[in-house]
């Protein structure tokens, strides 16, 4: 450790980063460098272009060791940015890292205002403050906390699928834990992939069984996390197990039992297939579900549900003795160093927009639904067919439904327009009909998307600019009678346009999951105000949450199509892998602490810790912090009515100090 | 349940079969509505075109004579009187220079508007306020077998859907089934009638009125319901027009609170039922009461 | 061997308990007087103002000044015993940090005027006199002191050396600060006299209270029967012990009552009252802003619970708002 | 009082977690505001010393923006509930010490709402600009003038207002 400590005098070393013209075009820096210099204890006050670049803080680490500085304030950032780089460069200046303050000028100062007097001023009451605190500063230790090194993936979906498998595969054991039955999210009822037209169920059956087979991957579906407790390397979750009523060791999958139920017929609107078809109340949700059991329906199962029936599926199964009506829900409880939340997206419903008429022509479907009918193991063996059996001679296919809209949802879904390109294809693959695509803009910014755009133009599709007013079934010529009219503006042709069709193609926008707010607090994440997961930083923690060891994946986290899923999980599965092979995890020495002899041991601040860090020591009749609970919020420390309690970075003084200084420069 | 009731020019006038529908069903239902003192023109959408400003004054005149009267809420029936008023309202809270204007005009005739009156259409107050569990309780008579398009026209519901969907509203809908009607789906429920263009530009104008005539009758329907008077004038008074110019669609337009007056047992003369010109087929399993 | 030290007494703003406490050393205080000189103790001996004034400066060892400053009288009488006095010494709450009299800066002073010569439901002033600092009377000009628009802490009026705490100050705490006094092994200036950790440490019903003190309701001593033995927090009573320094031995938790606070808070903090509502408050039980506000309304007054002894001495000293008023010559 | 110069200065509290994460959020995204606000970080609103905004508002400030992560949302479980308790006795005792309303806000601002940020320090600023400067420690020097007389009597050039906190000086 250095020296720079003689006389206990302070030696402060201010730096004002320009930031380019960031912070320099709003702020004026050396102006600010000037004002600081003068203050008591001050050094050293520079301003430099780029204080985060290596000569920036080769700049602080020369200062350090020339002029004997022993405290450091930057003026650039937001700390949340580059705190740890500059303490780390204060370190390798020979400093404590922590006798370092960071003033945040950019975020909080120059991209906010308008006036550069203003700004300015700004600048200077912020950095004079850190300038007092930085005075109080002390050297702290940071304490080390060791990684469990298994890992939590929430959602089976495609992200979810690949986040575990690549974690698995690295020898990392992973709970994988699904709501539904079974795994595949909506990947799985898509029948073909944009823009290669590659069969979607090629590729991912495989990746499904593969978690199935995986001897690190503990699959749980048809389960629910209902508890997280812990912090990041040492998360403790309670997952509810659902009865599926099914022994998932004994069935084989034979699906005799669905054979044998009492309903001869299905009875009930399938799932997998949106509701195209029926299954009975005892099911296999699709038939390369994994695991490959049954499952029955609670709410649909006469047994289930009244006890009263002759239970022909216990007959069909007869010794493999798989289905157990008395299984119960269970809970069961795993320790996780990680978390990887992929729990997806809904469905925009198209009621909510009555103008489309879905719910109310029947041969208004949405893209889902088109997908199902496309695809050759669905409700129509992959022919293409109106309600009443025909096969459609027109379709149009409106977009944005759901997306891009005031009234409903602002964001862009960002795969409808491929989405909806990929089925205009297949339409004319597998009919003769005409598709006109109904856009605002074609968004096809993906590799290969804009040649995709190119096919589908070169294919005869019609694409129509303009958002779609309403459909409706009221005729105004001869030949729109009997058919689904679309009234829309062509915006390049500048009139409105009467179109009349067959079939009309939603193309639905991705929403957050209904639950997704209790997702959110269950694991303690952020969620911006669209219900989207909320990521560290847009741009360089894009999977990280504000919680550590908290990491999101896939559509979670806001629309996005199968290869970015797919990136963000495994970018995901190698920050958790980050953690898990470093072993431990440094944290912040923001602990409080008490003061054994200023403690009255009032117990005031005993009840206040979230983490029960805090206790009563009966023989000295003081509390005590365990200093390995504490997260440091520094409650306790505010309730103190003695101020006996204090805390590391974010001491009393500390503060009341930045308060004057705040307030000094008017 | 009292209101302070705004009639307007039209149901003084051409659509007085409105009013005479609207009290009786409204006393029948124990709605209590006192007639403003002293009400002037509401400005109308012509008024609201040539001055903004000015036609705010003559509005807001009406709501400060509202506001003075008494706490209650405004009942406005004409579809246009409705959305002058609250369009009024709106513009005096979002704009202080339109404010400032209409205050002053105000203060002249001793008056002053706060903004505090709500301005409320009858089928908000009847689904509302009075309920349809209330209503169906004073049914005596079903308007079983009796196909109705509700239409609701351009004004009721846009540009402010406060009480209703602007797309698709339904509150017509579920009173006429309150009361027993068959309610046809209707699409075209919030259409343009023509408005003003059947006299100005009868091509334009009456081609759109005879699209709604047109699929009222494809669908089925024995009755067009509405709630605006012009709406009602369109589409009753120019049918033989239309029908010789597009072909047949000949089919009566009532208010609905006429039919409701009907299943309340109330006499189509006494709801000014004989106005009409194109009169509206007795009621299914009736003796003929026209 | 010199002379003995000379030691003087002084009260301004106060009710004379401080006084009290003095006497109450007893037999003690012949112990105090064979050991030091008093020069100056208007309450006991009959000393003059112009005894004082002909002392040369600094030539009193030790002023024991109570009550706060409210009058330009007594702001005199503080700035002339503070040059004649080596240490000047904060004695009790209200030299200390203002005191129950600085519980008047919640008010103007035309406000306090009025209601205590017009209002106060037993006066009787049908004539509206009010004090004047000047009267004329038969040729005679009589004078009064002016009465200050703000009640202040000795501290906010001349420098201060040490403080006594208290309402009042203990008889040990008191002997023992003259003992430190006369024995020369003062504390660093500015320091109080009494022990820094708060009341709660010398409680008797300390081991009553629970760890998981959670507040539903609070009450007011009057609205209850204390039990003698249970921590009075536990019981919903406002106790101001945990914000309170000790030194006092708990004397009213011990006698059944709640502590109010009159030691002040401990060096560490600035403001009492502040401490003690973020204390309490944040072991409110309720979590909805109904129950809260429920909650929190069984304590009324919250300046006067909370700053009874201290409001000069509190971080906003007085109510903002208050205007700056003349002094009132005319009536 | 009425410096026509004169700016509403705020000293504002903000969580690590939420608010301080949604002003740096209102700054990427350029969400330009008043420039009033100075912000001091905290891990957490609960770590709010009631003391503090006494303390910012003795020292000058005109008001005291409390910046905190939603009901429920804490990262900290519920850090912002003893936030909250807090909050409502203080304004109370604001109130009784005769500091309006306006002067000292608790927001709930979660890290997403960027343009809460903006909208809650503009909207403040105008309301303390409406309000007229607080400026307790000029208040306390007009108030301290009725000293003058004497302290000029006794030849003492040193204001009391210098001396306050004497313990704290010590400390």
């Amino acid at each position: 450790m250095n020296t720079n400590h003689r006389n206990g005098e302070v030696r402060i070393g201010f730096y004002i980063c320009h930031c380019g013209h960031n912070i320099a075009g709003m702020v004026d820096c050396p102006a600010v460098a000037h004002y600081i210099a003068k203050l008591p204890g001050v050094v050293v006050s520079r301003d430099y272009k780029y204080m985060c670049s290596d000569p920036g803080q080769e700049l602080i680490q020369q200062d350090i060791r020339e002029h004997q500085l022993n405290r450091v304030v930057v003026a650039s950032c937001s700390p949340l940015l580059h705190e740890h780089t500059f303490r780390n460069a204060v370190a390798a200046g020979g400093l404590n890292p922590f006798y370092f303050q960071m003033v945040n000028i950019r975020e909080h100062d120059s991209w906010v205002c308008t006036d550069r007097g203003e700004a300015t001023a700004k600048a200077k009451s912020l950095s004079h403050a850190a300038v007092c605190r930085v005075r109080f500063h002390r050297a702290l230790e940071t304490t080390r906390v060791p990684i469990h090194p298994d890992v939590l993936v929430v959602g089976g979906g495609i992200a979810g699928i690949h986040a575990a498998l690549t974690l698995g595969n690295a020898g990392k054991k992973v709970y994988l834990v699904e709501r539904d039955p079974s795994i595949g999210g909506h990947m799985a009822q898509f029948d073909k992939t944009f823009p290669t037209l590659d069969c979607a169920a090629c590729i991912l059956t495989p990746k499904m069984s593969a978690v199935r087979a995986h001897e690190n991957i503990t699959l749980w579906s048809y389960s629910e996390v209902v508890k997280v407790s812990g912090y990041v390397g040492n998360y403790t979750v309670t997952v509810k197990r659902k009865p599926r009523y099914v022994n998932e060791e004994l069935c084989v999958g034979c699906l005799e039992c669905i054979q044998a139920c009492i309903y001869k017929e299905g009875k009930f609107p399938d799932e997998f297939n949106v509701g195209l078809s029926k299954r009975k109340p005892i099911y296999i949700p699709f038939p390369q579900a994994v695991p490959p059991v049954v499952v029955i329906d609670p709410e649909r199962c006469l047994q289930v549900r009244t006890g009263k029936c002759k239970k022909t599926c216990l007959e069909a199964c007869a010794d493999r003795k798989a289905i157990d009506f008395t299984q119960k829900e269970e809970l069961v409880e795993i320790k996780v160093g990680n978390i990887i939340v992929a729990t997806g997206f809904k469905l925009f419903d198209a009621k909510r927009i009555p103008q489309y008429g879905y719910g109310l022509y029947p041969n208004v479907v949405t893209a889902i639904e088109l997908e199902r009918l496309v695809n050759s193991s669905g409700p129509t063996a992959g022919e293409i067919v109106l309600r009443d059996g025909r096969p459609p001679k027109s379709v149009g296919m409106i977009l944005c439904v759901g997306s891009r809209d005031m009234k409903t949802n602002r964001w862009c879904s960002r795969t409808c327009c491929m989405h909806s390109m990929k089925l205009a294809q297949l339409v004319r693959e597998h009919t003769d009909a005409d598709v006109t695509v109904f856009y605002m803009d074609i968004r096809a910014p993906g590799k290969g998307c804009e040649e995709f755009y190119d096919k589908s133009l070169k294919e005869g599709i019609q694409f129509v600019r303009g958002r779609v007013a309403e459909v409706t079934d009221w005729a105004l010529a001869p030949e729109e009678e009997g058919k689904l009219v679309i009234r829309v503006e062509d915006t390049l042709a500048g009139f409105v346009r009467r179109i009349p069709v067959d079939m009309i193609v939603l193309a639905t926008g991705m929403e957050p999951q209904a639950d997704a707010q209790e997702v959110r607090r269950l694991f303690n994440m952020s969620c911006g105000t669209e219900g989207w997961f909320l990521e560290k930083h847009p741009k360089l923690a894009p999977v990280s949450t504000f919680t550590d060891g908290v990491f999101i994946a896939g559509c979670c986290q806001g629309p996005k199509d199968i290869p970015d899923s797919i990136a963000q999980s495994g970018a995901a599965a190698a920050e958790a892998m980050a953690l898990i092979d470093k072993g431990y995890i440094e944290q912040e020495p923001n602990t409080a602490y008490i003061v054994e002899a200023d403690c009255s041991g009032c117990k005031s601040c005993i009840p206040l810790c979230p983490y029960t860090a805090i206790s009563f020591d009966d023989a000295k009749q003081k509390a005590q912090i365990n200093e390995a609970l504490c997260k440091g919020c520094g409650t306790c420390v505010a309730a103190c009515p003695s101020a006996s309690i204090r805390q590391n970075l974010f001491e009393d003084e500390e503060i009341f100090s930045e308060i004057e200084g705040v307030l000094a420069y008017v | 349940m009292k209101y302070s009731y705004f009639p307007g020019c039209s149901l003084k006038g051409l659509g007085r079969a409105y009013e005479e529908s609207l009290l009786p069903v409204m006393q029948h239902l124990g709605v209590e509505l006192v007639e403003l003192d002293d009400w002037n023109c509401c400005g109308a959408t012509a008024y609201m075109s040539v001055d903004e400003t000015k036609a705010a004054v003559l509005a807001a005149r009406n709501l400060a004579i509202a506001e003075k009267a008494g706490p209650h809420d405004l009942m406005a029936p004409c579809s246009a009187c409705y959305l002058v008023l609250n369009k009024t309202k709106h513009n005096i809270a979002d704009f202080p220079e339109i404010n400032a204007a209409v205050q002053r005009a105000l203060g002249n005739a001793n008056l002053t508007y706060s903004g505090n009156v709500p301005v409320r259409h009858p089928l908000d107050v009847l689904v509302h306020d009075v309920g349809l569990d209330a209503i169906k309780e004073k049914v005596v008579r079903p308007l079983k077998g009796l196909k109705v398009a509700p239409y609701y026209g351009c004004q009721t519901v846009r540009p402010y859907a406060t009480f209703d969907d602007a797309w698709n509203p339904t509150t017509m809908d579920r009173l006429l089934a309150t009361v027993g009607a068959e309610v046809v789906h209707f699409p075209l429920k919030t259409k343009c009638c023509g408005g003003s263009l059947t006299g100005t530009v009868p091509e334009a104008g009456l081609r759109l009125t005879y699209i709604l005539l047109k699929e009222a009758v494809r669908r089925g329907a024995d009755v067009i319901a509405t709630a605006c008077p012009l709406c009602q004038f369109n589409l009753d008074a120019y049918q033989d027009q239309i029908n010789r110019r597009w072909g047949p669609a000949r089919i009566a337009t009532v208010y609905f609170t006429q039919l409701m007056g009907l299943a309340f047992g109330l006499s189509p003369k006494q709801l000014g039922l004989k106005r009409n010109f194109v009169p509206m087929k007795p009621l299914p399993a009736e003796p003929a009461t026209v | 061997m010199p002379d003995k030290p000379k030691i003087s007494f002084y009260w301004c703003s106060s009710c004379g308990g401080c006084e009290e406490a003095v006497v109450d050393f007893a037999e003690d205080i012949l112990g105090v007087l064979e050991a030091v000189d008093i020069v100056f103790w208007p309450v006991a001996m009959d000393f003059k103002k112009k005894h004082v004034e002909a002392m040369p400066d600094k030539s009193i060892v030790a002023t024991l000044l109570n009550g706060a400053v409210r009058t330009s009288e007594q702001e005199e009488m503080a700035r002339l015993l503070r040059r004649k006095s080596q240490y000047l010494i904060a004695y009790g709450a209200c030299a200390h940090l203002g005191g129950i009299p600085s519980l008047a800066n919640q008010f103007s002073r035309g406000q306090l005027l009025r209601y205590v010569y017009e209002e106060a439901p037993t006066v009787v002033n049908e004539a509206r006199t009010r004090p004047r600092t000047s009267v004329q009377n038969n040729g005679h000009t009589v004078t009064l002191p002016e009465f200050r628009n703000v009640v202040r802490a000795l501290d906010q009026v001349v420098e201060v050396d040490f403080y006594i705490p208290g309402c009042p100050p203990t008889p040990k705490i008191t002997k023992a600060a003259i003992g430190a006094l006369l024995e020369g092994k003062l504390p660093p200036k500015g320091s109080v006299l009494a022990p820094d950790v708060a009341l709660c440490d010398q409680c008797p019903r300390k081991a009553s209270k629970p760890a998981d003190l959670g507040f539903k309701e609070f009450k007011r001593p009057h609205q209850v029967v204390l039990d003698p033995n249970l921590c009075l927090l536990a019981q919903g009573i406002v106790c101001m012990g945990p914000a309170t320094r000790g030194g006092c031995e708990a004397l009213c938790p011990a006698g059944n009552m709640p502590c109010t606070g009159c030691f002040g808070p401990t060096s560490r903090v600035r403001d009492q009252g502040a401490k003690i509502l973020s204390s309490l408050c944040a072991n409110v039980v309720s979590k909805d802003e109904k129950g809260i506000r429920d909650t929190l309304a069984g304590i009324p007054d919250p300046v006067g619970a909370f700053y009874r002894y201290g409001l000069a001495g509190s971080l906003l000293r007085r109510k903002a708002n208050l205007p700056v008023e003349p002094a009132q010559e005319t009536p | 009082m009425s410096d026509p110069k004169w700016q509403p200065r705020i000293v504002a509290f903000f969580c690590n977690w939420c608010t301080y994460t949604a002003a740096d959020l209102a700054g990427v995204s350029r969400l330009k505001h008043a420039s009033n606000a100075r912000v001091i970080r905290l891990m957490c609103s609960g770590r709010v010393d009631p003391q503090f905004i006494l303390d910012a508002l003795a020292k000058g400030a005109d008001g005291v923006l409390i910046g905190g992560c939603h009901l429920g949302d804490c990262h900290y479980g519920e850090g912002n509930y003893k936030t909250l308790r807090r909050f409502q006795m203080l304004q109370r005792l604001l109130r009784d010490m005769g500091i309006e309303d306006q002067r000292v806000r608790l927001e709930w601002i979660s890290a997403s709402e960027g343009e809460r940020v903006k909208t809650v320090i503009n909207d403040m600023v105008e309301q303390i600009r409406a309000l007229g400067p607080l400026n307790l420690p000029q208040r306390r020097q007009d108030w301290d003038r009725e000293m003058t007389p004497l302290a000029e009597a006794a030849g003492e050039s040193e204001s009391a207002e210098q001396r306050a906190e004497p313990e704290a000086a010590h400390a």
